[in-house]
């Protein structure tokens, strides 16, 4: 741009008095020089503020993005949808299915409700702002200890946040989870996922294309809401900057309703040349990362943004996350048009600008202009290697003697704590507050391995959708435990007879700028990556959340994976429960797993001990578990089937007994021991067996050069492993309801 | 016996999405006189004599309101002690 | 089915309601019915034997369920639609409008739980005296998903004895049995009501959603027999004109 | 401008199950003097002078309260007619 035009506002504060806002904006001083260089003059008070959003790791990724470059995007075996927002793939050549993961975790552990319930609203734009549909949802909790108030606070709050907006939207929630660690005191995860689903003649683009072509903004009018939030309030540690809170954002979804109809109408009818939501960073992020997208840039005047509130200054107008709000280059002409459509469902929308062709993005406040900035240095952050280092605390996690770790006194009560233990115990008090029925596809609700939905365009065909994370083998082992998450997440799928396809991945870490937490931060990407690769997936999107600590300290590193598989036909599918008596249940996988109780429930409820190595899981290994189970699944061979993860074998057993409502009679291959009942090793499902067809089975696990073994059969109203436990159905089931019930109510 | 009466209303920077719903609504019944609408919450509590205001603000700061996005006000009748 | 010609639904939408598209699928694909939605600013209604509201979050549910909904113009239409003897279903957020219309007794209450309630449930068919029910033998069950927030049915103990004299009980909650129970009663609704008729019979609501359990497929199709008995015993069109 | 401030409660035939609970929290807090609970609506309306009670009552019934499950209370301040 031109020197001599250097906007006016800049005069009016020092050289000094500008360098210290930026920083008080969270820019370094690194990153100032970077702009005075790349700009030959000074900034405006305004253009600071929009560095400071675009270049925090919340919509730059300066801190992460040359890890995330590891990951495979593309893989050999999906056609994969780059460009838009949520990246996605084809599920037929008419039909596309996007999905993303999106983290809300400061707001959340500030206000439960409307931080979860924004969190919910944001990432569902994600999928309409590309002309999809949204057809499921999922989310993954993490919270400290639950017999902590503040928990059951939060808990109670997101919980309801997560369900108010989802349901009130009509998204069903199909996956997920809820677990507990004192890791997370202090620092609670709220992870939304959504997937759409578009006719990929109506995908949208969010690149702003056509000098000339009206800009248009639609949706609900700006506030002060969470200024600065993505920068600030994600950007520090908790306890380092209370006062720094901005006001959180309050969601409405009831216009986020309107907006999706609305905004869907409008892609069917070829005047959207592109659309782009506003989330983090609001009028700056869309503007300028529309008009860096499309190789072009904008002139916007914030005097037409309708506002809720008076006196905003323009740099409150251009950070604000106000929600429910959509940014639209039209297609010039068709303004009107799409103004009425709006208005038909009671929107409004208004013409702020201009696509030019100059690369600026020149920001006008009336008459004056108060930034003018070219759009792709704007979205072009410096990316940062930062320096990183193995935790001290592994090698002696690792030394923890597992041998050491001494027998229950009885396998029956160990099973019974653990079934009723906060991370094992029923999630229906969750569950439950989520609509899953909504939009009648729903062929599997929450409670499975995998929640189900049939596409209805392309009936029989079907959807599957998983959300895991990984929190404790993460910490134990970056590496192993992200590709360990990675292989469970795509076991639950091919539990239900689903063929994994994509994957969008939640990254939840403390402070990159701490060696030993970016050393976590890239060893996990690693193994994700690794695994991804090796099991054919791309990573079509995602989500980092850094500087998740809190006094107490770090948060266990958290990486989540929301993954996503084909159903070929939905009437194909399996569930968890025991279905009827007399049924073999088999153990697909390996039964003697020397060194499986490393990292798990068994350690740490029963012994208050987060230690041991995690195994490595061989993906070859895996993946042949995973092909046999998924076609006995789809053959129908399989009955039910359901993945071992934590609380291994027994607790998997109890999980389909009480599902079913009946017990099986089982004798262990091996001796009796705490690790064989509770041991997690990975690539083992249980599957049942009508008991006239168990030699076919038998005969396809050999060809398919996969170790199981008949455990015994479905039946009777106890669950009982020879001459080791016998424990009644009722009873199980009581004890895993109970849980968080019991210290929920009221 | 005393009683509190607590009313807890959205901070006025805060986005108060009922009651712009509500505004349209009595507008579109002819009620055009209604410049704005603030939902709010009305608690009452009934108190064993001798809960004071100071406990009854600390029910509202722990409990009954949240103080990130709410205001509240207390009044007391019937021989609450202030 | 076949036999009989096809009728023509109109399924209302206000701002906020989410059940449209299932609903007129169901109704057009899976039951062989002409269907299509009515947004809440259309008056004209004639094209139309029978109206469904379907499920949602009506005006988001502001202030009450339904209470704003009550005010749009497709009300007063739906209103004589009613009054004609045309058979009006409201299923779900489309009883809560129905009951703040007034076109209903009685009234919404948020669920004794005070939580959003998603699961499955069974309901008993009552004896009810309403032609839209009388496909279904009184004391059959079925399995249908419930979903939502403000399904605790309230009426004045005088209007509800009025309301069980007359048959205007449609469905209660109940166990996989048939047996009423408060363990079965999923929010708190008096007498375990689950669903209810006006004093003509013409207008049906109940809070869960048959329009889900059209198909095994998505775990079962007991809600396609309550919809069949609906249309069979809707008064067509022509049959109110004449 | 004038201003109503309108409270809207659930009759007490009406079981408060809001109330049960927050008096239940309360408890659980240690306010062991709380009795009892009514949760109820308040919702402020800020009217254009000359707007008067019996046009505020419309908008109650009419809108703002369900009489079938609520009764309702206007305060009328600054100025609006009586
Ligand atoms: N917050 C949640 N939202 C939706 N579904 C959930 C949530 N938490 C748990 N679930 C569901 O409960 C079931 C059990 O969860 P989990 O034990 O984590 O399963 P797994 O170990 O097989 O991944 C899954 O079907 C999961 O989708
Ligand atoms: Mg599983």
């Amino acid at each position: 741009m031109n020197e001599n035009e250097t906007p006016r506002a800049a005069e009016l504060l020092t050289p000094e008095q500008l360098k210290q806002a930026a920083f008080d904006w969270g820019l370094t001083p690194y990153e100032y020089e970077r702009i005075l260089e790349g700009l030959g003059r000074q900034p405006t008070l305004t253009e600071i503020a929009m560095f400071s959003v675009e270049w925090c790791e919340h919509c730059g990724y300066p801190k992460s993005r040359n890890v995330l470059g590891m990951l495979p995007n593309t893989s050999a075996s999906v056609e994969v949808l780059v460009g838009a927002d949520s990246g996605g793939f084809y599920l037929t050549p008419d039909l596309a299915v996007v999905m993303k993961v999106e983290s809300h975790n400061h707001p959340s552990q500030v206000e439960p409700y409307q931080g979860a319930a924004t969190g919910v609203g944001g990432i569902i734009r994600d999928i309409f702002t590309c002309g999809a549909r949204p057809v499921a949802a999922g989310n993954s909790l993490r919270f400290g200890s639950l017999s902590d108030p503040y928990t059951r606070h939060l808990l109670r709050g997101v919980v309801k946040g997560v369900g108010d907006y989802g349901n009130s939207i009509g998204v069903p929630t199909l996956a997920g989870e809820v677990s507990f660690n004192a890791s997370y005191t202090g620092n609670c995860l709220v992870n939304a996922m959504a997937v759409g689903i578009a006719p990929t003649d109506r995908l949208l683009s969010a690149a702003a294309r056509g000098a000339g072509n009206p800009v248009l903004y639609a949706g609900s009018r700006t506030g002060r809401d969470g200024i600065g939030g993505c920068s600030v309030l994600a950007s520090h540690e908790f306890g380092e900057g209370e006062e720094k809170r901005p006001t959180v954002q309050i969601g409405d979804p009831f216009t986020e309703k309107r907006l999706i109809e609305a905004c869907l109408e409008a892609a069917t009818t070829g005047w959207i040349v592109a659309m782009k939501d506003m989330g983090a960073a609001g009028v700056t992020c869309t503007t300028s990362e529309m008009s860096a997208e499309g190789g072009m840039g904008m002139r916007i005047d914030l005097q037409r943004i309708p506002r809720r509130e008076s006196g905003m200054q323009p740099y409150e107008v251009l950070m604000s996350e106000s929600q429910e709000r959509m940014l639209m280059v039209v297609a010039r002409g068709h303004e009107d048009d799409v103004i009425r459509l709006f208005g038909r469902w009671e929107l409004s929308a208004v013409v702020i600008g201009e696509v030019t062709d100059d690369g600026i993005l020149t920001v006008l406040d009336g008459g004056e202009e108060v930034a003018a900035l070219p759009a792709q240095f704007l979205t072009t952050p410096p990316r940062y290697d930062l320096p990183y280092e193995r935790p001290a605390y592994l090698s002696e996690k690792w030394a923890y003697d597992l041998s050491a770790v001494p027998e229950p006194e009885s396998y029956g009560e160990a099973l019974l704590t653990l079934i009723g233990s906060p991370n094992l115990c029923s999630r229906q008090w969750v569950t439950e507050q989520y609509d899953h029925t909504v939009q009648a596809n729903t062929v599997q609700g929450p409670g499975g391995d995998a929640g189900i939905i049939r596409v209805r365009e392309a009936a029989p065909l079907g959807v599957a959708v998983t959300m895991d994370g990984s929190s404790r083998l993460v910490y134990l082992d970056p590496y192993e435990g992200a590709r360990l998450l990675v292989a469970e997440a795509a076991r639950n799928l091919a539990c239900v007879g689903a063929e994994p396809k994509i994957v969008t991945d939640g990254l939840n870490f403390g402070n990159p700028d701490k060696p030993d937490r970016y050393y976590q931060f890239r060893e996990a990407v690693r193994g994700i990556a690794d695994a991804c690769r090796e099991f054919e997936l791309a990573v079509i999107s995602g989500n980092v959340s850094f500087y998740n600590e809190s006094p107490e300290g770090p948060i266990h590193p958290t990486p989540i994976i929301g993954m996503l598989g084909v159903v070929p036909d939905v009437n194909r599918t399996a569930s968890i429960g025991f279905r009827a008596d007399g049924d073999r249940v088999i153990l697909v996988g390996a039964s003697g797993c020397p060194g499986s109780l490393a990292g798990s429930e068994y350690l740490a409820v029963l012994h208050g001990v987060e230690a041991g190595r995690p195994l490595s899981v061989s993906v070859s290994d895996e993946k042949r578990v995973q092909c046999v189970v998924r076609d006995m699944v789809r053959s129908g061979l399989a009955v039910t089937a359901h993945d071992l993860s934590e609380g291994g074998l027994a607790v998997a057993l109890a999980e389909c007994a009480i599902r079913g409502r009946r017990g099986a009679r089982i004798r262990l291959p091996d001796v009796a021991s705490a690790e064989a009942l509770f041991g997690e090793a990975p690539s083992r499902v249980i599957a049942t067996v009508a008991a006239d067809r168990i030699s076919e089975a038998a005969a396809q696990l050999a060809t398919a050069g996969v170790p199981w073994v008949d455990l015994g059969e479905v039946g009777g109203d106890q669950l009982s492993i020879e001459g080791t436990l016998e424990v009644g159905v009722d009873e199980l089931e009581a004890r895993w309801e109970q849980t968080i019930p019991s210290v929920m109510s009221p | 016996m005393a009683r509190a009466r607590i009313t807890i209303r959205l901070k006025p920077t805060v986005l108060d999405t009922q009651g712009a719903v509500v505004k349209t609504a009595l507008h579109s019944l002819g009620f055009d006189g209604v410049l704005d609408v603030h939902m709010g919450k009305s608690i009452q509590l009934d108190l064993e004599a001798g809960v004071g205001r100071s406990e009854v603000e600390a029910m509202c700061r722990q409990l009954l309101a949240n103080p990130v996005i709410e205001d509240f006000e207390i009044e007391l009748t019937d021989g609450a002690n202030a | 089915m076949s036999a009989l010609p096809p009728l023509n639904w109109g399924v209302v939408v206000f701002p906020g309601t989410n059940c449209e598209i299932e609903t007129v699928y169901v109704l057009k694909e899976l039951l062989g019915q002409d269907a299509r939605t009515v947004w809440h600013r259309e008056t004209d209604l004639s094209e139309f034997d029978g109206l469904i509201l379907a499920g949602g979050f009506a005006h988001g549910d502001y202030l009450r369920a339904g209470a704003v909904a009550r005010f749009s113009p497709v009300m007063d239409s739906i209103s004589r639609f009613a009054a004609d003897g045309g058979a009006v279903v409201g299923i779900c957020n489309g009883f809560q409008v129905l009951v703040e219309a007034g076109l209903l007794p009685g009234a919404m209450l948020h669920n004794r739980s005070r939580r959003f309630l998603s699961r499955w449930v069974n309901l008993r068919a009552e004896a009810s005296s309403s032609p839209l029910l009388s496909g279904l033998t009184p004391g059959e069950v079925f399995r249908v998903p419930a979903a939502h927030g403000e399904g605790c049915f309230f009426a004045d103990p005088d209007v509800l004895a009025e309301m069980t004299a007359n048959g205007q009980i449609a469905f209660r909650y109940c166990g996989e049995d048939g047996a009423v129970t408060d363990t079965a009663n999923p929010n708190g609704s008096l007498e375990c009501i689950a669903g209810v008729t006006n004093a003509g019979g013409n207008v049906l609501a109940l809070m869960p959603h048959p329009e889900r359990a059209a198909e095994a497929v998505l775990g079962g199709d007991d809600g396609r027999r309550i919809l069949e008995s609906i249309i069979r015993g809707a008064r067509p069109r022509l049959a109110r004109a004449a």
